[in-house]
């Protein structure tokens, strides 16, 4: 019965997986790797752990008490060869799925550059609360809430925090990492396809979590060479005083563009966070009970 | 104003009708429960026989009523969770405003780890390991008490909070820099931490309690390769809980220096290191879900074997299997934080590690297996909870070794599908054994058996419940769902929420059958009544005395010389037809005196954390003082026993003949 | 039940039992020898620390061997955990402490220097290339 | 029909190995109990050990260790330790032969040591304070009074618990449960000494290395 019910979910996953974003519908050489290995090490697992259910059920039903057929045997407590057999077919398996597991973590290291013959962009992400900073480093513009990035070029994420942890994660193109205030962690993706896809923060981050999700467009060079031109052609300016205006909390915000990026702001925004509370000076909404 | 701290009517959430209306409920119930107890005179009786007692039984019981008090308060909190999230979708904000939301998972989280897992696995150790023993009581019988009052301050804490103030807004673990001062100033992440402060230190206290019982406390003859394999599965995890609990304490503290002196440990600024938090709170966390889990499966093995009426397959491998965990699960910890940007040869060495605990836990699994197999297998209730578990389990096994594959927990790790793995394993693993522990060993504690039609009714309400509650959430994991989301604008998870909001109302269903089959239960307590002490033909010393035990356990402390001690000594026994001839020689039996210094120092641990989080200097301060001043008093006691006369300890021995049929 | 029955010793107790006044006379050369190992021990430490001759880098390994030595010491010494058959169980759960003591602090070592490392900004990756 | 069956008792007097010999005295108990207990307090250390060497080098341009500490405290530190270690080692002796005179005298010394140890290292405290070297300064020095005044808390508390049984001794004498505590109290002693060994080696002569 249960295995009705996990085939039934699997395989309305799959369904589905045809017609909507996520993990399932891969955009790009990571995401799709990632979802290869998924998929083959629940193969895997699947080809051990089917068995053992079927075994399970089978054995509860036909020794159960009233089953005359069935022999009784309470001396069956030990057997050495079983053992061997309990201890290697785990064993056998984790091998497996263990050499998959390393080959994975190099080969897909969010930090590791993907190999391809166009130079890949790059992009400095900021969590703020609670809203999404993506600044063009090399070409002097920058977005809120809003990724644009040519298809079929690798985009080098450089990513940092304003305060709280957050979790930058783009499903169809690859896996998330974290975003902490004073750090740096690096992510490369590339996404193979036009379109639009869904970008979000993957951990809670406070009041306005929910709302901390972007789109990721997807586009053509030449589109996209188009974007920047127009950004950069009108839209705000993005210095330290216009920063701290966006730095303060808010959540739901519409997306917007800055057309001109103060240089170094990026590292400037990851030090400061680490130096003291009054530099941060922010009025912080704490609950609406805390405030009555 | 100061007087106070930072109390004053403001704290108490008048505006909002939800909490309202559940304090309410809750000082009704809590309140006519008292008006009862003090009108029926129960109150000398409760105080004589439960609250002051020191007996291991007793407080075993109490850890395990505490427990499923706490399950409906976990429980109602995760189907507000799941109500929420099935109808904030699109445009709707739903019915929870974020900062309530917020509060709500952070309560449910740590409310079912804490303070429903625990002091359930820790209920039934209390209970059962000494009587598997052999032995009178636990090591340290007042220390045990205090260890539960501890806990029960935490739990008091905990639900204070709900009436008075906030509760954290930071999902269960509470991550600096956002449950930092600057980033939660309200008293939520207080709460959080004081409350589990004091239930851990409670927690710490009973698993040293545990370790020294089981180590230096077993009955004449009983080897360790003679112990129950339960009593081994609570001995790695008691050492899990003194290996891993003091971390949790440390960083308790250190968060705590952060919040009231301005210490930078975990900070944004001055040098202060978030992930050091993260690394820190997961060498506790990780073994913490070993420490859930192997009493469960100790469980699992105790009913496995008594009900095929087979000794359990493999026990050295078995012991070996445990004994592994134990190690293992302490090596593990970081693939709880694959995405903080380890380096590839760190995340790779932390998934094998992880996927290598598959292995004896593989292991167990066919020994489960192999046990059933052979055997006679009478279908009770514990058995269908076992069963339901096996074919689960392997299920949760198999999405933990996706999640301990770095390049796959890249892409569902903080999602839903993470929700739905841990809750498949510790639903099926943690929860299914101790409700079938509660319903094997329910007859050795009241004398009487569990409906078994409610129970099975139960059973299958939970297990269908599961299915459908948590495979959805799978599905929406993959499509991209993160946890802990207030409302979504994304219609295409919603079928697959209302598909598990049905499933979290088919476990409600399950869990008011469980109320019925305790309320039915005890209304037919005459026909379910065990007069024999053995009511499953058991294996081991628990069945050898009466149900209830008396107080002293056993009469005179049991000769053991084999594995299944009780058994072995049946079936000597029956292939002799013949009756014991063997007439003892009863001593006086000396047995721990009752005492309310476990319940005194309770009340004075919440005192003084009810008043550090309100900043009541003066109040911290007496509740310190008076805590200090009980445990002094216990300290210059004179008579930590009191004496039961041989005639008595015969009497009742006589009286109560455990039978076995020929 | 009886007393031989009971190879069994508390930790901190000396592990065997001879008649008490020379148990006195014998435990007090034990504590004394303790004593001065320990003595000698710190001296080299803080010696160690402060000396010109030891080749700077190999310094904390040195100090590091020292406390462990020093730490052994105590327990032989002063806590009277032997390798003996009757305390077994006393020196097991010695060994499981530190067996967790390692693991927490070397894991805690490890990872986060390897994260520190992984996540320093620019400016910092340019401090590590430029010549000091 | 129903059997009444009944376990063996133990026959006394049997020589069996240590693990079959049936529950442990009270006094191996007691003292295996307290033992666990303390391996949980050195866990705890270990956590607050790994902070303080995670965090030994954020001063955040703060005064750092090599600035603040004085070698020559630390010494004074170990040795006021270390004595009253081996003072809590005669106490035990006298207290093993239950000479009274010999029990009060141990335990004034290891207090009077204690209590200048946790003097010297106040007085170290508030010297870095009035340099500005707060905990709330930097994370290192978060971390560093936090780990080194944990173990001053236990001293602390040590000296209160030896106070209490002196109390208990002289009102009591030689009884099993205030010579089990006693023991214990010695267990915690020597525990402190250990923690504090692993302290100066490497807060204060490591801390100090450039």
């Amino acid at each position: 019965m249960r295995i009705c019910l996990l085939a039934l979910s699997l395989t309305g996953a799959l369904l589905l997986g045809g017609c909507t974003e996520g993990v399932l519908d891969p955009k790009g050489p990571i995401a799709f790797a990632e979802l290869q290995i998924l998929i083959n090490a629940t193969g895997i697992m699947l080809a051990i752990v089917i068995p053992v259910v079927i075994a399970t059920l089978g054995v509860a039903f036909w020794f159960r008490a009233s089953n005359d057929h069935a022999r009784y045997r309470p001396d069956f407590v030990y057997s050495g060869r079983l053992e061997m057999l309990v201890w290697s077919i785990p064993l056998m398996t984790i091998l497996l799925t263990g050499t998959v597991a390393w080959i994975g973590a190099y080969d897909l290291d969010p930090p590791k550059p993907i190999a391809s013959s166009t130079r890949p962009i790059k992009v400095q992400a900021i969590s703020l609360d609670w809203k999404w900073l993506f600044i063009y480093p090399e070409l002097g513009v920058a977005s809120v809430n809003h990724l644009t990035i040519p298809v079929g070029t690798p985009v080098s994420f450089e990513l940092t925090s304003s305060g709280v942890m957050n979790s930058f994660f783009v499903p169809q193109l690859a896996g998330q990492i974290y975003t902490m205030a004073g750090m740096v962690t690096r992510l490369n993706l590339r996404a193979d396809y036009a379109g639009t896809y869904r970008g979000l923060s993957a951990n809670f981050s406070g009041d306005g979590f929910a709302d901390m999700h972007f789109n990721v467009d997807a586009m053509p060079s030449e589109r996209f060479a188009q974007w920047v031109s127009s950004t950069s052609s009108a839209g705000l300016v993005l210095d330290s005083k216009s920063y701290a205006d966006l730095a303060k909390p808010s959540a739901a915000v519409t997306p917007f563009t800055y057309h001109s990026v103060a240089p170094g702001l990026f590292d400037t925004i990851r030090t400061t966070s680490m130096q003291s509370d009054a530099a941060l000076c922010r009025s912080y909404p704490t609950s609406m009970r805390a405030e009555q | 104003m100061t007087l106070l701290g930072k109390l004053d009517w403001s704290a108490v959430p008048f505006d909002q009708p939800i909490i309202m209306g559940t304090v309410g409920v809750m000082i009704v119930v809590i309140g006519s429960i008292l008006s009862w107890v003090t009108l029926k005179g129960y109150v000398p009786y409760l105080w004589r026989e439960w609250i002051t007692s020191v007996d291991h039984k007793r407080i075993g019981v109490m850890y395990i009523v505490l427990a499923l008090v706490m399950l409906l308060r976990g429980f109602a909190d995760g189907i507000m969770m799941r109500t929420q999230q099935a109808v904030a979708v699109g445009g709707a904000q739903g019915y929870l405003p974020p900062e309530h939301f917020d509060q709500i998972f952070s309560a449910h989280g740590t409310i079912m780890i804490f303070f429903v897992a625990m002091p359930f696995v820790i209920g039934l150790m209390n209970f059962v390991v000494p009587l598997q023993l052999g032995v009178r009581d636990v090591a340290f019988p007042t220390l045990n008490s205090i260890s539960f009052w501890l806990t029960a301050s935490g739990v008091l804490l905990t639900n204070m909070s709900l009436a008075i103030g906030e509760f954290a807004k930071t999902g269960w673990f509470a991550y600096p820099p956002l449950s930092e001062l600057q980033f939660s100033p309200g008293v939520g992440v207080d709460y959080y931490l004081w409350s589990l402060q004091i239930s851990g230190i409670g927690t710490l206290l009973s698993g040293v309690n545990f370790v020294t019982t089981i180590l230096k406390m077993r009955a004449p003859g009983m080897s360790y390769l003679r112990m129950p394999v339960f009593c081994w599965t609570a001995l790695a995890s008691n050492l899990l809980i003194v290996a891993a609990f003091p971390v949790l304490t440390a960083l308790f503290a250190m968060l705590l220096l952060d919040r009231y002196l301005g210490f930078h440990f975990f900070t944004v600024d001055a040098g202060g290191n978030v992930m050091m938090y993260v690394n820190l709170f997961w060498i506790w966390g990780h073994p913490e879900v070993y420490i859930l889990v192997l009493p469960a499966f100790g469980v699992y093995s105790e009913v496995a074997a008594t009900f095929s009426g087979k000794s359990l397959f493999g026990y050295r491998s078995m012991v070996l299997a445990t004994m592994a965990i134990c190690v293992l699960s302490y090596t593990v910890w970081l693939h709880h934080f694959f995405t903080m940007g380890a380096s590839a040869s760190v995340n790779a060495f932390f998934g094998i590690t992880s996927m290598i605990i598959g292995v004896p836990t593989g292991v167990k699994v066919f020994n489960w297996l192999f046990t059933m197999y052979g055997g006679r297998i009478r279908f009770t209730v514990p058995v269908l909870w076992t069963i339901g578990f096996m074919v689960t389990f392997v299920f949760g096994g198999l999405t933990g070794v996706l999640l301990a594959l770095p390049a796959v927990d890249w892409q569902v790790h903080n999602s839903v599908f993470l929700v739905a793995h841990f809750h498949h394993v510790i639903i099926p693993g943690v929860l299914f054994g101790a409700i079938a522990g509660y319903n094997y060993w329910f007859p050795k504690a009241f004398g009487f058996k569990l409906d078994e039609r409610w129970g099975k009714a139960a059973f299958w309400c939970w297990f269908v419940g599961f299915h459908l509650a948590f495979m959805p959430l799978y599905v929406t994991g993959l499509m991209g769902m993160p946890r802990r989301l207030q409302h979504s604008d994304v219609l295409a998870w919603q079928p697959w929420l209302l598909v598990a909001e049905v499933g979290a109302i088919v476990i409600f269903a399950g869990i008011i059958c469980q109320i019925v089959q305790i309320v039915v239960s005890i209304r037919h307590r005459a026909q379910l009544r065990d007069t024999t002490g053995d009511p499953w033909n058991g294996r081991t010393l628990e069945w050898s005395t009466a149900s209830p035990p008396p107080a002293w356990n056993f009469a005179v402390l049991p000769r053991v010389d084999g594995l299944d001690a009780f058994w072995t000594h049946k079936q000597r026994v029956l292939a002799k037809q013949e009756l014991p001839v063997q007439q003892h020689a009863y001593r006086p039996i000396e047995v721990p005196k009752n005492s309310p210094v476990g319940f005194v120092t309770a009340f004075f641990t919440v005192v003084t954390g009810f008043a550090l989080i309100w900043h009541i200097w003066w109040m911290a301060g007496f509740g310190v003082l008076g805590a200090a001043v009980t445990l002094l008093a216990f300290m210059f006691r004179t008579k930590d026993e009191v004496e039961i006369p041989a005639d008595e300890v015969a009497l009742f021995d006589r009286a109560h003949p455990v039978e076995v049929s020929l | 039940m009886t007393a031989e029955t009971h190879w069994d010793v508390a930790p901190g107790e000396r592990p065997t039992i001879p008649a008490s006044e020379q148990e006195t006379s014998s435990g007090f050369l034990v504590y004394t020898i303790g004593l001065l190992l320990a003595v000698i021990l710190t001296v080299t430490s803080f010696w160690v620390a402060n000396t010109s001759v030891i080749w700077a880098p190999g310094v904390p390994a040195g100090l590091a061997v020292l406390a462990i030595a020093q730490m052994g010491v105590h327990l032989v010494f002063f806590l009277h955990i032997t390798t003996g058959p009757d305390s077994t169980n006393n020196v097991l759960a010695l060994a499981f402490g530190v067996l967790i003591v390692f693991l927490v602090l070397a894991g805690s070592l490890v990872i986060m220097a390897n994260l520190n490392e992984n996540m320093m900004g620019h400016s910092e990756l340019m401090n590590l290339q430029m010549p000091r | 029909m129903n059997v009444a069956v009944e376990m063996d008792a133990v026959r006394h007097g049997e020589l069996l190995d240590i693990s079959e010999a049936g529950p442990a005295p009270k006094r191996i108990i007691a003292g295996f109990g307290f033992w666990i207990f303390l391996l949980s307090d050195i866990v705890m250390f270990s956590a607050l050990f790994a902070a303080y060497a995670v965090l030994a080098k954020a001063s955040a341009g703060g005064l750092t260790g090599g600035q603040l500490f004085d070698q020559r405290n630390v010494a004074m530190e170990t040795a006021l330790l270390l004595l009253s270690s081996y003072s809590c080692g005669m106490m035990s002796l006298a207290i093993n032969s239950q000479r009274y005179l010999a029990t009060f005298l141990g335990a004034v010394v290891t207090f009077l040591l204690g209590a200048a140890f946790l003097a010297l290292e106040l007085n170290e405290f508030q010297g870095m304070i009035a340099l500005g070297a707060t905990p709330q300064r930097s994370a290192f020095l978060s971390a560093f009074f936090a780990l080194v005044g944990s173990h001053g808390l236990h001293v602390t508390v040590g000296l209160a618990w030896l106070v209490l049984m002196m109390v208990q001794l002289s009102l009591r004498g030689f009884q099993d449960a205030v010579v089990r505590r006693l023991h214990c109290f010695s267990l915690f002693w020597h525990a402190l000494d250990i923690i504090w060994v692993l302290i100066f080696t490497v807060v204060y002569l490591m801390g100090v290395l450039p």
